[in-house]
């Protein structure tokens, strides 16, 4: 029933930041909540190992390896902002940015965010799958128009447009597909969990017409380019914990989306085409968001845009779809959320102690913050996959299984484009960290709480760098079991 | 009798394509989705099932009703000029949209469904009336228009479910109403905001964001 | 399959022992140094992270020549360069330093990108990432795939190492470092590519065609005379030190090039032979490298500033520093007795064997390489004969070297170690080949048992070579001999009494440092020589109160830095140019970006059969 | 024993040649000039001079005469010019000489920069420029010479007693070497005290007395070996075995030989113009050629 837990907390939370008076203790219990889930999760994650899946209420809920792996993630992003917000909230209020009601506003709309993200892989009607994706975008539109500000209200309107737009070409595949499960002569349902073990008899060419809808559709939420235009916009604007949870894990619960439907156009014997397409995809997402990292101004934006370059290595890394490619590809699920949620906590202390997002207008950080600074600088490093940090890993192992499946053309690219995204990262962070103090400005303490959010986070990068090389044996032999349904 | 009822709904389509001032455009989304309520009316009475009332039911409650009235009300509350601010002139617009139309045809026979069965007719109707929303949001100024537009698309996806897969399992349906709806009010809440930080709703100024 | 957690984790064979004792030798006087060096310039904590930094870089390029692994080996290979990178920018405060750890830092993940697709080709094929495992699976390996992997390697370890024209960092790291880390990158650090090329190139992918090594030594050529002049033109003293890096590679690579060249072409003797030449200059320009780097330390301590121009008369202010200075001088300019005159001659020896005993044009070849070599050193010695005179010979420039002192204990004692190595290193090069050969045989895989070098441990003697011989302690003893004897005429039958006089002035009577000869006028020779590559400039600037009066003048001559200018700067202003175009497809124009997504669909619609 | 004769025999028959050159030079010119012993008299005159050092010089300068002295002089036991082979041949071989000489020359032009004149830091300028140009030239002759008898062992050079078109250009491009090397028109001028036109004597102009001695002295004996060297490639005659017997005549070949190259030497001082710096570049740029030529010869055997 752990799921139940990890479903049930969010809820309670959300309900709770009504009824508790005092930001302060809320955002205590809150990061309470989330550090049961996480337990919950963990041990979720133990059970499915071994029981290989899990359905409750007549498997409306149904969970298999893939689904849980992508709540532990979520659990982790979302404790870790829990963390975060208690820290950064406060500083909010203090500095009359917002209001104790607005604050309020704010865990209540997070919570339900957080609740919907969780629905998303818990789900086994696709067409419940697409309720929550969209439910997601709609909750989390508020928190991109936060702050009211006009950038925050334009971002949000453009979030929330075009992410509609896709969605909605995603519910018209989600209708496709389950039409040619009907078509197929079998009872009508939209379960995944029915679908994916007939997927050979279905209808092969509506199925690749759905795959195109979906890919689309759920791509433009995943942050696929060309499709990925909102995102820069939307992280950029959100509220730093925000920031984190949207570019950590809404777009790995799109990817989820796409792999529950390409796990079925796999089954159904189309592999090359699924490969084809997220190959291409990624490769796109790779090559755009290198020029736009390059000529970034905006420090968050240039987070943004890396999320984009990592989604693009990550749907590159299931389209090779070899045990390894998959394993590396799940890896960098994780590791980049862990990772990319440092850096954006990084920059929202940044940004809130400069109340600037420009980086010609930035210097000097490790003076004035030297915890972030020194965070912000290793996590760099380990946001461009550097040893002994974990992104490395994933990369590496991706780019192993690029060669080894023979497509050097697309390991070059991965190499090629890697180097650069790291040169302009450099360049970017060692222009606005190092430098001498800005005039007028004197070393800044930092709250615990705030420390800890990062101290957590970095333990995972590098912990998870270590003892991954020692369980890479396990970790194959579930990646062979991931895209199996 | 369906087969009518399917060309209206197209034409209604094209109507809000020529639209050019925000009642009209409303009022032919109303006119749509009236005869969206009536083709799934047949469909419940040729199929005899108890959810297809209930869907159909919601229809006419939500789309022909609620939202149409939900948006009158906020284009009064804002008080905009009601000009939709087109790119592309009516004309050419009714023209491209033919254009689509032509496509969704070949797609839907793509899809392997007969050739001028009633099934196919619906499944290019419905395809159609997707992408002449999509195209509408493209191609008009104002916020409005995209929240229209959206609502058009979702029709036209409503109309394809129905028409091809008999619709939905019941509660996904009625999830998907719902979403649809919150999603409205949201964006009627999002374009207040516009409106009241921008002074104006017309989308297509709102690029400080860039690169 | 991946392993990444290997059985055998290590390998300590002679090539390894090898640099691990390379890198031990430079790492232990520096650490001794920084002690002296790091005091009151930085805060304790500073210092306390200076020193975990070095320890661990030191560890890590231990790691680096000891693993067996090739995923293992890029793990560490990556994480010493971050921690290089950490020590480059020590000095945060200067923009410079950090400009200098960006082209760095970039510069070496490139190479490293070049690096992990030469592993992953190996991988392929040997399906491990295990050096003996990848060694026997590159017998079976096709000569194409080989050629790849070559060429991989060199471009990858070449970057790290500065064959020119890939040089580009260093001149900037080298100096911007503190000076204990400069000597170290550059006396060790840079070697760790060379090991990679003798590793990954020699002993486990086996040479398979002659070109292979025609390639390295041309490029070799070209980075010993490119480095040296660049040298010759600095006059930042730790730029000079660090250009003449890039030369001393080159004469490594010579030895390690010939080596392959000679392997291609099936002389055993011979390869062995040049690959010690080789090796012992790896191994002797990391000793005065470093020394000389410690020395340009001491000498930026005590005076606060790094350009000779302003320099002078140190060495009677410094007397042990300068002392240290010549010495390290002398050596990296092939005098005899010292260590570098040793590794040169056995480099140009082994040219001339590998002529007497090669066919037709290559002798030809090889004898041009020799003259070039020959030209390299006569051009080093030029280089720090200007660099040890300016700065330390004459009067002092300006008040930096006017208040210079000698400096702390511990300072001296590094470069004292490093000074008495070059000496011996220098007296004892019969035994400390008879050491290199086993390396050398071993790195490959070629049995010496039957193959000799020395005459007895004093006497060197190539086998091959009719009755060649260098004995340095013997050169040594009649040096001394004789200049005791020239000593004893000048005493004994010298009369006429000795007077210390002013420097004769024309009659012009107060002499002093401005009119002294620059380090900038005393390249200028080679600058019009080397014009056609230096492309020297020159700025005037005359401020006149009236037309015949001119009030102030100013001159500045300055060489173009062609690599940057016409390979780097392009190159950069390309990518920067496009990526600024793909900037523009984001206007923030909602409707346009709704157009993208329904035209992607529209498309992948259309194409849907191509997938 | 032999090898204390043969040093003794250079150093007294080294300013011979200077004053040779210097004779013939003047006649030529239709003087009467100096005697031919002239050098001798100023070694004398300078040893017994009184000796001024300037006060910025540091020890560098005191040593220099002496390293400049010895290297030379090691090189002479090196070179078997009357005996077969030197007792110390162990101690290096034709490659070494090269490196020998660098060390005098470097520590002459540091003791240049050292007093701190503007002369000595020019001197020491082009005569390192001058020098590095020398390298790989000279590289190539010793390279040329060596390929004909597979091995850069001196005493096998100078025991060779056949004449091939190699070792004639050899012998030409060492010529050439040999005229920069000695500083002698068209590369340098030992007469002129012009600073324009002055490279050797610039670097020495601030010694005197007994140290000038040594120096004056190590630079006819370094003028002699390479002499030397030249004659032995033109007038290949293998030695004998070295002993007291014939070694007399084995000295009137000798000098003979030298005189004859002596005589060619006054001839290009007296009939060329001294020529700017910066083609001593060209010129030894075309010794390096010829180098070349020689090794291709050699390669073809001929």
């Amino acid at each position: 029933m752990a799921i139940v837990i990890i479903l049930g907390i969010p809820l309670l939370l959300a309900v709770g930041a009504f009824f508790v008076k005092g930001e302060r203790l809320f955002g205590i219990i809150n990061c309470l909540g989330y550090f049961v889930a996480l337990c919950a999760s963990i041990i979720l994650f133990k059970e499915i190992v071994f029981a290989g899946h899990i359905g409750v209420f007549s498997n409306f809920i149904y969970l298999d390896l893939l689904s849980v792996v992508f709540i532990v993630v979520i659990s982790v992003v979302a404790f870790a902002a829990a963390l975060y917000s208690i820290t950064y909230i406060r500083k909010d209020i203090e500095q009359k940015t917002i209001s104790g009601r607005k604050a309020r506003f704010y865990y209540l709309l997070s919570n339900l965010f957080c609740f919907f993200m969780f629905l998303v892989p818990s789900m086994n009607n696709l067409g419940m799958l697409w309720v929550a994706i969209e439910m997601t975008t709609l909750v989390s539109a508020f928190l991109v128009g936060f702050y009211n500000s006009k950038e925050s209200v334009e971002a949000a309107w453009k979030y929330i447009i075009i992410c509609s737009v896709g969605i909605i070409f995603a519910l018209l595949g989600t209708i496709l597909f389950s039409y040619a499960f009907s078509i197929s002569g079998l009872s009508k349902s939209l379960n995944w969990s029915d679908m994916t073990p007939v997927a050979h008899i279905l209808d092969k060419n509506i199925l690749k017409i759905a795959f195109i809808f979906i890919l689309v559709g759920y791509g433009t939420k995943a942050g696929l380019a060309p499709m990925h235009t909102w995102l820069p916009d939307a992280h950029s604007q959100a509220v730093a914990p925000i920031s984190a949870l949207l570019s950590g894990v809404l777009l790995k619960t799109a990817i989820y989306a796409i792999l529950r439907f390409g796990i079925i156009i796999i089954k159904s014997g189309e592999f090359a085409y699924f490969t084809h397409l997220m190959i291409l995809f990624g490769s796109i997402s790779l090559v755009i968001s290198s020029g736009f990292i390059l000529v970034q101004k905006d420090l968050k934006r240039l987070l943004a845009y890396s999320s984009i370059e990592h989604i693009g290595i990550i749907s590159i890394g299931f389209g090779l779809g070899s045990p390894l490619a998959i394993a590396g590809a799940t890896l960098h699920v994780f590791n980049h959320a862990v990772t990319k949620s440092l850096m954006f906590f990084g920059a929202g202390n940044i940004v809130s102690f400069y109340k600037k997002h420009n980086m010609n207008a930035i210097k000097g950080v490790i003076k004035v913050l030297p915890f972030t600074g020194i965070m912000v600088l290793l996590g760099c490093f380990a946001l461009t996959g550097f040893p002994p940090f974990s992104i490395f890993i994933s990369e590496i192992m991706i780019i192993t299984a690029a060669f080894s499946n023979g497509s050097y053309f697309i390991a070059g690219l991965l190499l090629i484009i890697l180097s650069v995204i790291f040169g302009s990262f450099i360049y970017h962070f060692s222009k606005i960290l190092f430098g001498n103090l800005p005039k007028g400005a004197s070393t800044q303490g930092e709250p615990l709480s705030g420390k800890l959010a990062f101290l957590f986070l970095f333990f995972l990068i590098c912990g998870l760098g270590v003892v991954l090389i020692f369980k890479y044996k396990d970790l194959l032999w579930l990646a062979q079991r991931l895209l199996q349904g | 009798m369906q087969g009518i009822i399917l060309f209206a709904l197209l034409v209604s389509t094209y109507l809000m394509v020529i639209a050019k001032r925000m009642p009209a455009l409303i009022r032919s989304f109303r006119y749509q989705s009236l005869l969206l309520f009536l083709v799934t009316l047949l469909a419940a009475f040729n199929e005899k099932q108890v959810e297809l009332y209930l869907i159909s039911g919601m229809i006419i409650l939500v789309k022909v009703f609620l939202i149409p009235y939900f948006l009158n009300f906020t284009a009064k509350k804002i008080k905009l000029d009601e000009n939709l601010g087109l790119f592309v002139n009516s004309q050419l617009s009714l023209l491209l949209a033919l254009i689509f139309t032509y496509c969704s045809w070949v797609l839907s026979v793509n899809l392997g469904f007969g050739q001028l069965s009633l099934l196919s007719v619906a499944v290019s109707v419905a395809f159609s009336v997707i992408l002449i929303g999509a195209f509408l949001m493209i191609s008009r100024m104002k916020a409005f228009t995209q929240v229209v537009g959206i609502l058009v698309m979702e029709n036209g996806i409503f109309l394809l479910a129905s028409s091809i897969s008999g619709g939905m399992p019941f509660f996904a349906e009625i999830a998907i109403f719902f979403d649809v709806f919150i999603s409205v009010v949201i964006m009627g809440i999002f374009v207040f905001r516009i409106n009241k930080l921008f002074t104006h709703i017309d989308v297509n100024k709102l690029s400080r964001l860039k690169g | 399959m991946l392993y990444f957690l290997p059985q055998k984790l290590f390998l300590f064979d002679s090539l390894s022992l090898f640099f691990l004792v390379v890198i031990l030798i430079v790492s232990l006087p520096s650490l001794v140094y920084s002690f002296g060096y790091l005091k009151g310039d930085y805060s304790a904590a500073k210092i306390f992270l200076a020193q975990v930094l070095l320890l661990a870089f030191v560890l890590f390029m231990a790691l680096i020549v000891s693993v067996r692994n090739c995923l293992i080996f890029l793990v560490f290979w990556e994480i010493m360069s971050l921690v290089s990178y950490f020590l480059v920018i020590f000095d945060t405060k200067h923009a410079r330093s950090i400009q200098a750890g960006l082209i760095y830092i970039v510069m070496t993940h490139i190479g490293t990108a070049f690096i992990i697709a030469a592993f992953m080709i190996l991988h392929n094929h040997a399906h491990s990432f295990d050096f003996f495992a990848i060694k026997n699976a590159c017998l079976a390996m096709p000569s194409q795939t080989k050629n790849i992997v070559f060429l991989l390697f060199l471009i990858g370890f070449g970057t790290k190492a500065g064959i020119v024209p890939l040089h580009i960092w260093l001149p900037y790291a080298h100096p911007q470092a503190p000076s204990h880390i400069s000597s170290i990158m550059s006396g060790v650090m840079i070697k760790t590519a060379i090991y990679g090329i003798i590793r990954f190139v020699m002993f486990i992918l086996g040479v398979n065609s002659s070109w292979w090594g025609v390639l390295i030594l041309i490029l070799a050529v070209i980075t010993c005379l490119v480095g040296i002049i660049y040298a010759l033109m600095e006059r930042d003293i730790k730029r000079l030190l660090a250009y003449s890096s890039v030369e001393n590679i080159g004469i490594i690579l010579l030895g390690v090039g010939l080596s392959m060249f000679f392997i291609s072409l099936n002389l055993p003797y011979l390869a062995v032979f040049s690959l010690i030449a080789g090796l012992y200059h790896l191994v002797n320009h990391a000793i005065f490298k470093g020394l000389l780097f410690l020395c340009a330390g001491s000498v930026y301590k005590a005076t606060g500033t790094r350009d000779i121009e302003k320099l002078g008369g140190l060495i009677k202010k410094m007397p042990q520093t300068s002392a240290y200075f010549l010495l390290g001088a002398m050596a990296i300019s092939a005098l005899p007795p010292l260590n570098g005159f040793v590794s040169e001659w056995l480099t140009l020896q082994a040219f001339f064997l590998g002529a007497f005993n090669v066919i037709g044009g290559s002798k030809l070849f090889l004898g041009i390489c020799a003259a070039m070599l020959a030209l390299t050193s006569g051009l080093a010695a030029a280089c720090f004969v200007k660099a040890f005179g300016v700065t330390f010979l004459a009067k002092p420039k300006s008040h930096y070297a006017e208040s210079a002192k000698e400096v702390a204990l511990s300072m001296r004692i590094g470069m004292l170690i490093l000074a008495v190595l070059i000496v011996i290193f220098g007296l004892a090069a019969a035994l400390i080949i008879k050491l290199l050969a086993k390396v050398s045989g071993s790195a490959l895989s070629i049995d010496i048992s039957n193959m000799s070098f020395c005459l007895n441990n004093f006497t060197l003697f190539p086998q091959m070579a009719k009755n060649v011989y260098l004995s340095t302690p013997l050169l040594a003893l009649w040096l001394i001999i004789l200049g005791i004897t020239g000593f004893a005429i000048y005493r004994i039958f010298g009369r006429g009494k000795l007077t210390i006089y002013k420097t004769w002035d024309c009659g012009y009577y107060k002499l002093d440092s401005r009119n002294e000869y620059t380090a900038t006028a005393f390249s200028k020779p080679f600058r019009i020589a080397f014009s056609f590559f230096l492309l020297p400039y020159r700025k005037t600037q005359k401020i006149r109160e009236s037309f015949y009066h001119i009030k102030s003048f100013t001159y500045e001559t300055r060489t173009t830095k062609i690599f940057k200018k016409y390979i780097y700067d392009p190159v950069l202003a390309m990518v920067l140019k496009a990526a600024m175009f793909m900037r523009r497809i984001q206007p923030g124009s909602i409707h346009l970006y709704l157009g993208y997504i329904f035209i992607t669909l529209l498309l992948l619609l259309i194409f849907m059969r191509q997938f | 024993m032999m090898i204390i004769l043969q040093i003794i025999l250079l150093i007294i028959t080294a300013p011979l040649l200077s004053g040779l050159i210097t004779k013939i030079k003047n006649n030529l010119r239709m003087r009467k000039g100096q005697s031919v012993l002239q050098p001798y008299y100023n070694l004398a005159k300078l040893f017994f001079k009184d000796e001024v050092i300037s006060e910025t010089a540091s020890w560098i300068f005191r040593v220099t005469p002496f390293v400049v002295l010895s290297s030379t002089l090691v090189v002479g036991i090196l070179i078997p010019v009357f005996i077969f082979t030197s007792p110390v041949h162990q101690m290096g071989d034709f490659l070494v000489i090269v490196f020998i000489f660098a060390l005098g020359r470097f520590f002459l032009a540091l003791s240049a920069l050292d007093t701190g004149s503007s002369f000595g830091g020019m001197g020491a300028s082009r005569e390192m420029f001058i020098s590095s140009l020398v390298e790989p030239a000279l590289c190539m002759v010793i390279f040329a010479v060596s390929l004909q008898f597979g091995s850069t062992d001196i005493s096998a050079f100078s025991s060779m007693h056949v004449i091939s078109v190699s070792s004639v250009v050899a012998a030409l491009a060492l010529f050439l070497i040999t005229i920069a090397e000695t500083s002698r028109i068209p590369v340098d001028n030992q007469e002129t005290h012009l600073e324009l036109t002055m490279v050797h004597e610039a670097m020495v102009l601030e010694y005197s007395g007994r140290s000038l001695a040594l120096i004056e002295m190590a630079s006819y004996i370094k003028q002699m070996i390479l002499f030397f060297l030249i004659a032995q490639l033109i007038f290949p005659i293998g030695l004998p075995v070295g002993n007291f017997a014939q070694i007399l005549p084995w000295v009137l070949w000798y000098l003979i030989r030298i005189g004859i190259i002596a005589v060619l030497v006054a001839l290009v001082e007296v009939s060329v113009a001294k020529m700017r710096l910066f083609r001593v570049a060209d010129f030894l740029g075309f010794a390096f050629v010829l180098g070349v030529v020689a090794t291709v010869c050699a390669i073809l055997g001929v």
